[in-house]
């Protein structure tokens, strides 16, 4: 495994506050018969950068996607910037519309140009005015350092390209959490580091961040803890410092043994 | 909840456990997938309702069937008055609605040639057969036709020359160059084709007669003749439609011009008019003096009809293949034809083979068109039987039967092409 | 020519309609049965010596004239109407009239209707492609009414639409309404208009342009005739054939003269034509007459000396 | 790049030799198009040199003069004004118009049909999927003219005649006293109007000045609600919020028209039992019910594969991006993946247009009076010009064809999905 | 930039001959109006081993396609082996039978087997019997070390082991010349090694190799020349080290920080 990042950064520099911004209560969920996650109890607090990794199928996509209610749990409680997550369709909307999420395969719309990726969500949801979201859509597209593709569509960009415009996408709605799922798993090794790039300057600006990725460089670079699930449940919980150098459970040390020998 | 800082690590992992109630069962089954909604649960009732109504209309006429009667007054006696179908109409005619009037002592000859093309088609489509049987494959068409055409079996052989006299001779001029040597090689054999065949089969034919009772194609009708014209149709404009495809794709403006004139007019015409064509124009086209048989006709111009769209689906397959291919065949000097021939082609048409089972399809029910020139086909034999007397009158049997064949035809054949494509998808992978 | 043609090919090609009840349709075994098919039969007897040598080529109101046109056919027996326009336009030539028809309505009898005057506003079944549709549109035209035409493309499908209701009326050739009306159920329901609104002479057509195979059709379909009128049947023309002090009888069997020669033909050729299925008179009660479900009456079929308009040319 | 080594110096130019017709790739390519077009040429002129044969032989010549000699025959179904006494050309003119009729109402029904049964398909509800799987596939795997053949048999066997509506003891009645559905046809109410403005004359046709009115504002009104609509987006555009405006289109496309008809004074005319049949009304004939059902419900099957098929293709991630982003379900439908089904739906639905538009040729199997049956059938029968007659038959599918083709191709060049 | 070639070969080993190879002078070529070669010359002696390097789009592919006519220019003359490319077809025949071609995305058919891969052209285009073929084709096979594969088909393989194929591929026709195109760029980056050992085994062996690539390791190992290529143009043409350690060229040393860094 390469280390993509070089730099570590400062993380005095960003301040954790005492609001939380995410709370799972014993939260349960089942596919039919089959119990993919399993007395989840996780409290996120604004700022914080956490890193989810584990095994595959371990349940670490479903969790994040209960988070924005793309799936349903069964029992238990997610309490998201205040705002419980029920079978209330207003309740689920005005989360949808604080969190944002960033997908592995990046789910941009390819029927509309890049601004109109990032302008859409804005003008329909947030009824903002149109120059306004244009302004900042180029804003973020800025950020992430692509502004002149800004009227291209999404097919005419690299993968890499495609990945930073999903997370300015994302940013436009001006969310208060994002998620990732694996945002660098579907790209090719020389894309990886402008992703990551980015992620990390967003990191810098104190954005939380609940990440799932198998970059452990990142990892320790920017997160202030790591979670490790296995078998649809949270089986360690650290600092990244710990988390690499002294693991405490079996599981874990085996799962890093094999990553950072692949 | 107990705040875990710094560190949390799990002692023991959590069994899994069964899913709240509510979460399954026949209930949850029910509410999920029968009444999510209030349309859906809209939907269900009047699905059921729609079911169950086609069920109470139509299966007692179907279980109060006749099997047993000579006509249809017989049939309304023995019913007497009840509600019921007369399939005794069909137990009567089964044999004229599959073979025509094909005479029924050698009904085994069709249905050898049609066991045959199974195996036949057999290298074709399913990939574990061993290759060889493909030599069969080859030799299938002019059996078949021997089969059910009867007559020696050296015509077909003495057919089968030809193609060997072009082959010869191809090799014997490859010196000359692709051009010049396929020229050649395709004069000979149509001289040959030209030449050939009457005075060496006689000569064949003394020498050691192998000959079945001529059937004309006047007396096929039924499934049998749409079986015919469509897999005649479809084997001839397998060809024809590759030479097409390449055509459409050439860079020469005239070469692909003439073929997209070609393809563009055949797909925008409809098939009953071709069909027309063959029956009231054709001979207009030929030679004074010139006729042959109204089958051949049709099959000529339903081979015209198809191969408009063999050349789009090929064309299709081609079209998926990468780049690379050509290029790599062209810098290992592979010359176009062999590159076609053994490098392209054979991916371009494994590609298309769920499209060509689908032009087959299309192409079998649309033989029922031949009704309108005065062939026999199902529907018109169902026509004949309605006008004799003893089963004036009879209507929704004759359909059902021959919608019932049709069916089964073209359902196994359109699942297999959809497992042909669900197997090249993973194949590709 | 068309005879010689014929000859080596051993088979005589006949076209017929694929299914008229009465007049050709195959039965379950596939051989083709009825008036018009008889008639071939005759015709490849006498040219032939065999009755069953010939192919029956089934076409539409569509195909006929192309068959016949391109030598796909050799004579088309399939109640075809002379008319003046076929005979020059279409450039056929007609080798004599076989059956006196006439168009003619069939309607319910629960409507009341009596005559074709009270059919103004009526729906019409009408076969599509045939000079009956003309008809009809002339006599509703001249007698300024008006009426709805469902064209349908067969006598079945006709009857089907009829039966149904799909239309009041149906009209056709007497004949073919009708053995029409002799399949229902219950026969006595539906009557046959008395007014004959066209003339429908049909008969057998060849191509223009061979006057020896015209001859042969034509003067076949009279040796039929004067069989009848000479009382030549099926069962005792063998016997007849051997010599009789008709002389008629004798240059119409070959015995005497060389009629048979003139035609291109042997002398025997008439012998055996009466002998396929018997003389005109034969034929027809066989295929139409009365013991058979479509119980025709001879009526202007009948012999010239029964009241009717069948005339053979003399044979001499 | 100087070199000291001698190298073989060829000839900048070569002259031209025989051998390059083949071996030269500039040449080789005019040879063989030039032989081409010389096997072309020499098989079209074959062709034509036996069709001016064969016509000599059989007296005939080549016009189209019959175009213009009285048909004699009856149409039924007529769009245009038509009598026997008019000619051919007037004749085909009129299946034509059948024609095309029935190709649009086919194509409608085709694609509610197909829409829905696709949408159902995908629906979680297992029973109304599996009845649409039923349904697509027994309309798919059996030939079209049959089931025309037996949606022929039901409008005649399993509908009640006309006179069943009558007398007192009726064993049918008219639907909500307007609609009489008999085996000769359904009759529906016509529109009439009690000031007639008149025809307007324009030579071939004569359309009623009536229709053009309401026509023309029904046009007016649209265009205008489409103002209102641009004017609602670029509010939006401006403030973000988008102002609620369905009910200000509803009337702008509403009120007008029905003022209008008010004003000619529209009512309906009822069909009515009279003599042999229904009189009155607008009547739909059995010809014209059994095609258009047996074409519409038979690619109906086709195209709910390729809705669902299309649906299909926008993969889960699409939605589930959206939701991401706070987008309702009904916004997420229409902004994210209506418009990008839509691609994927859109050719193969011109495809099955296309074909809508050729099998209407079958209409001879149930005696509807289209182009086929009418030129290329009657006119072909009775004049015996069946050269001329199939010549232009064919010349008028293909073009009806290439301009449904044409609009497939200008629409995908429309919105074809830009790649790398 | 990880070298992935340790060791350096003996260039003096490998004799070169004086004897011309591949000459090209002036040649020039368009797209459309678009100017991709502008005035290419070049020489290439038997024996020698040519690196081709360049940014992306500067015409390195197209300059190589042109070698063996799969791609046509439009001005100036490519000699190939003593043999004029022009649009005679007899020639570009006999010029592709001498010279083997590698492509980045290995071009294997699919369709057929390893062992038919690699004696399809011997067969067909030198007419070599069937025997011979196949026993030329095992020997070509054991050199790219994966003789056991001879009955699998191409999908079944890696990337790695498909390109060596690839290159056996070439090798049965015995060419004199082998061009490569990126050979090692759509490779896994465990598998690039084993391409280029090939690669250099082949380079000991004394064959004339021209090679697109970015791999500085592999250039620095085996190249007589490196030839630095932009915008359609030869900027320059130096011995390896002299080429790495001292770049002439502006452009050249910028090209050579980004592949570095990267
Ligand atoms: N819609 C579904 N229906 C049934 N089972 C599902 C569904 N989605 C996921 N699963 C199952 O739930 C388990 C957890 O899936 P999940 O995608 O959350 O794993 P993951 O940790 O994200 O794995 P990966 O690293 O492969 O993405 C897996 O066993 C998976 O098979
Ligand atoms: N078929 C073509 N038609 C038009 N332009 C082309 C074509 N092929 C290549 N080009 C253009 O020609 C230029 C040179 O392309 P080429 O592939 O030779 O570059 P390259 O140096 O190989 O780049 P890379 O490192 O990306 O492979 C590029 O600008 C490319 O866009
Ligand atoms: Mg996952
Ligand atoms: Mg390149």
């Amino acid at each position: 495994m390469e280390p993509h990042i070089e730099t570590v950064i400062d993380r005095n520099r960003m301040m954790v506050s005492d609001e939380i911004a995410i709370r799972i209560e014993d939260m349960n969920k089942w596919y039919g018969n089959y119990h993919v996650l399993r007395d989840i109890n996780l409290t996120v607090k604004r700022g914080e950068r956490i890193v989810v990794a584990g095994p595959s199928g371990s349940g670490k996509s479903t969790m994040i996607r209960c988070i924005n209610r793309l799936e349903e749990h069964q029992a238990g409680r997610i309490i998201v910037d205040g705002i419980e997550l029920s079978s209330d369709l207003k309740n689920i909307d005005k989360v949808r519309s604080e969190v944002g999420m960033v997908f592995q395969h990046f789910n941009l719309f390819p029927h509309l140009t890049i601004l109109e990726n990032c302008t859409l969500a804005p003008i329909w949801v947030r009824e903002i005015p149109r120059k306004e979201a244009i302004d900042a859509a180029m804003h973020f597209l800025e950020k992430v350092k692509i502004p002149e593709q800004a009227h291209k569509y999404p097919g005419q960009l690299s993968g890499g390209q495609q990945q930073r415009v999903a997370i300015a996408r994302s940013l436009c709605m001006k969310p208060k959490i994002m998620l990732f799922d694996e945002p660098t798993s579907a790209l090719h090794p020389e894309m990886i580091k402008e992703v990551l790039d980015t992620m990390i300057e967003l990191a810098e600006e104190g954005m939380t961040m609940l990440c799932v990725t198998h970059e452990m460089g990142f990892a320790q670079a920017v997160a202030n803890r790591v979670i490790f699930m296995d078998q649809g449940q949270i089986v360690e919980e650290n600092n990244p410092h710990d988390f690499f150098n002294n693991p405490q459970s079996e599981r874990t040390r085996l799962f890093l043994s094999q990553i950072i020998r692949h | 909840m107990t705040e875990r800082n710094p560190a949390f690590v799990r002692g023991e992992m959590l069994p899994a456990r069964e899913p709240p109630a509510g979460q399954t069962g026949l209930l949850k089954l029910l509410r999920e997938n029968f009444f999510k909604d209030w349309l859906s649960a809209l939907l269900t009732v009047m699905s059921l309702i729609v079911s169950v109504w086609f069920v109470c209309s139509v299966f007692p006429w179907l279980f109060d069937s006749v099997w047993n009667a000579n006509s249809l007054s017989e049939c309304r006696q023995i019913l007497a008055g009840a509600e019921g179908a007369c399939f005794a109409v069909i137990r009567d005619r089964w044999t004229q609605l599959l073979f025509g009037f094909y005479p029924p002592e050698q009904y085994w000859r069709p249905v050898l040639a049609f066991a045959l093309m199974i195996v036949a088609l057999a290298p074709i489509l399913f990939p574990p057969v061993p290759r060889g049987l493909l030599r069969f494959s080859v030799v299938f068409p002019g059996l078949a036709y021997w089969l059910i055409w009867g007559g020696t079996l050296w015509l077909p052989v003495v057919v089968y020359g030809g193609f060997a006299v072009g082959a010869v001779l191809l090799r014997m001029t490859g010196r000359l160059g692709a051009g010049p040597g396929a020229g050649l090689a395709i004069v000979s054999a149509l001289t040959w084709w030209f030449v050939a065949p009457g005075p060496v089969t006689t000569v064949l034919e003394q020498l050691l007669p192998l000959s079945l009772a001529p059937v004309a194609s006047r007396e096929m009708g039924g499934f049998l003749l749409s079986i015919v014209i469509g897999v005649t149709g479809i084997s001839l404009s397998l060809p024809l439609g590759i030479v097409l495809a390449l055509g459409r794709r050439s860079k020469m403006p005239l070469v692909k011009t003439i073929s997209v004139v070609f393809i563009e007019f055949i797909r925008g015409v409809p098939l009953i008019t071709l069909l027309f064509t063959a029956s009231l124009l054709l001979n207009y086209f030929l030679p004074p003096g010139t006729t042959f048989d109204l089958i051949l006709r049709v099959i000529i111009m339903v081979t015209l009809f198809a191969t408009a769209y063999m050349a789009e689906v090929i064309r299709g397959g081609l079209a998926a293949l990468p780049r690379g291919q050509y290029e790599a065949a062209e810098a290992l000097g592979l010359d176009y034809w062999k590159a076609q021939r053994l490098v392209i082609m054979p991916q371009a048409l494994k590609i298309s083979i769920p499209g060509i089972v689908n032009s087959f399809i299309g192409l079998f029910k649309d033989t029922t068109l031949v009704v309108f020139i005065g062939l026999l086909d199902p529907i018109a034999l169902s026509n004949s039987i309605r006008a004799t007397a003893d089963w004036q009158g009879i209507y929704w049997e004759l359909f059902i039967f021959i919608g019932a064949l049709f069916f089964v035809f073209c359902f196994g054949m359109s699942r297999y092409s959809m497992h042909l494509e669900r197997r090249l998808k993973t194949d590709h992978r | 020519g068309t005879l010689d043609e014929v000859k080596s090919r051993g088979k005589l090609n006949c076209g017929v309609s694929s299914g008229t009840a009465g007049f050709s349709a195959p039965d379950a075994k596939g051989v083709w049965q009825g008036f018009d098919v008889a008639f071939c039969r005759a015709v490849a007897a006498a040219v032939l010596g065999d009755p069953m040598k010939v192919e029956f080529v089934p076409t539409t109101g569509q195909t006929r004239f192309t068959a016949l046109a391109s030598g796909e056919i050799d004579v088309l027996s399939r109640a075809t109407t002379w008319t003046f326009s076929r005979d020059t336009d279409l450039k056929l030539t007609f080798a004599g009239t076989n059956f006196y028809d006439g168009q003619v309505f069939l309607v319910k009898k629960e409507l009341g209707v009596s005559s074709a005057k009270d059919l103004n506003g009526a729906t019409v079944c009408i076969q599509s492609g045939t000079t009956t549709e003309l008809n009809l549109a002339e006599y509703f035209r001249i007698n300024k009414m008006t009426y709805e035409p469902v064209p349908v493309d067969s006598s079945a499908e006709g009857e089907r639409q009829y039966q149904a209701g799909a239309c009041d009326v149906y009209t056709s050739d007497g004949s073919n309404l009708a053995s029409v009306r002799a399949s229902f159920p219950n026969p006595s329901d539906h009557v046959l208009l008395p007014e004959i609104i066209s003339k429908e002479p049909l008969g057998p057509i060849v191509r223009q342009g061979d006057e020896q195979w015209a001859d042969i059709v034509h003067w076949t379909e009279s040796a039929l005739f004067a069989a009848e009128e000479l009382g030549v049947t099926k069962a005792n023309v063998d016997q007849l054939a051997d010599g009789s002090d008709n002389p008629e009888i004798n240059r119409l069997l070959g015995k005497e003269g060389d009629l048979g020669k003139m035609l291109g033909l042997d002398a025997e050729w008439a012998r055996r034509a009466i002998a396929a299925g018997g003389n005109y008179g034969e034929i027809f009660a066989t295929n139409l007459g009365d013991q058979t479900p479509i119980r025709l009456e001879r009526g202007l079929n009948a012999l010239w000396t029964k009241g009717g308009l069948m005339y053979a040319q003399p044979f001499r | 790049m100087a070199n000291a080594i001698t190298f073989p110096t060829l000839e900048p130019h070569q002259a031209f030799r025989l051998s390059m017709l083949l071996n030269d790739g500039r040449y080789r390519s005019y040879t063989i198009q030039i032989f081409v077009l010389m096997c072309l040429m020499l098989g079209i002129a074959w062709l034509v040199d036996n069709t001016i044969r064969n016509l000599a032989l059989l007296g005939k010549d080549f016009s189209f003069s019959f175009l213009w000699s009285t048909a004699g025959y009856d149409i039924n179904q007529r769009l245009i004004e038509y009598d026997t006494q008019m000619t051919h050309g007037r004749a085909a003119l009129v299946g034509l118009l059948n024609t095309v009729v029935l190709a649009v109402l086919s194509c409608a029904l085709a694609t509610i049909i197909g829409v829905v049964a696709g949408v159902l398909r995908l629906s979680g509800n297992p029973i109304v999927a599996r009845l649409t799987v039923v349904y697509v596939e027994v309309f798919r795997n059996i030939p079209l003219l049959l089931w025309i053949l037996v949606f022929g048999a039901i409008m005649s066997e399993a509908v009640p005649a006309p006179n069943a509506f009558k007398g007192e003891n009726a064993t049918a009645g008219m639907i909500l006293g307007a609609v009489a559905i008999t085996n000769r046809g359904v009759f529906i109410p016509e529109p009439l109007f009690t000031r007639d403005l008149g025809t307007l004359n324009l030579g071939i046709v004569e359309p009623s000045l009536n229709a053009i009115a309401v026509l023309v504002v029904v046009i007016a009104c649209v265009l205008i609600s489409r103002v209102l609509v641009r004017h609602a987006n670029r509010v939006q555009s401006q403030t973000g919020v988008r102002p609620v405006i369905w009910w200000k289109t509803m009337t702008v496309l509403a009120a007008p028209p029905l003022l209008l008809l008010w004003a000619l004074g529209f009512h309906l005319g009822y069909p009515e039992l009279r003599g042999f049949n229904f009189q009155g009304g607008f009547q739909l004939r059995n010809a014209l019910i059994a095609m258009w059902l047996g074409l519409g419900i038979y690619t109906g099957a086709f195209i709910a594969e390729n809705v669902r098929a299309g649906i299909l293709a926008i993969s889960k991630g699409q939605t589930e991006a959206a939701h991401a982003l706070g987008l309702r379900p009904g916004k997420t439908m229409r902004l994210v993946i209506l418009p990008q089904a839509l691609r994927v739906i859109v050719p193969p639905l011109i495809s099955q247009y296309l074909n809508i538009t050729k099998n209407t040729s079958l209409g001879l199997a149930v005696g509807y009076m289209d182009l086929r049956s009418t030129l290329g059938g009657i006119t072909i029968n009775q004049t015996g010009r069946e050269l001329e007659g199939m010549l232009l038959l064919m010349l008028i599918y293909l073009s009806l064809s290439l301009i449904i083709s044409g609009s497939m191709n200008a629409y995908n060049a429309r919105v074809g999905l830009k790649e790398r």
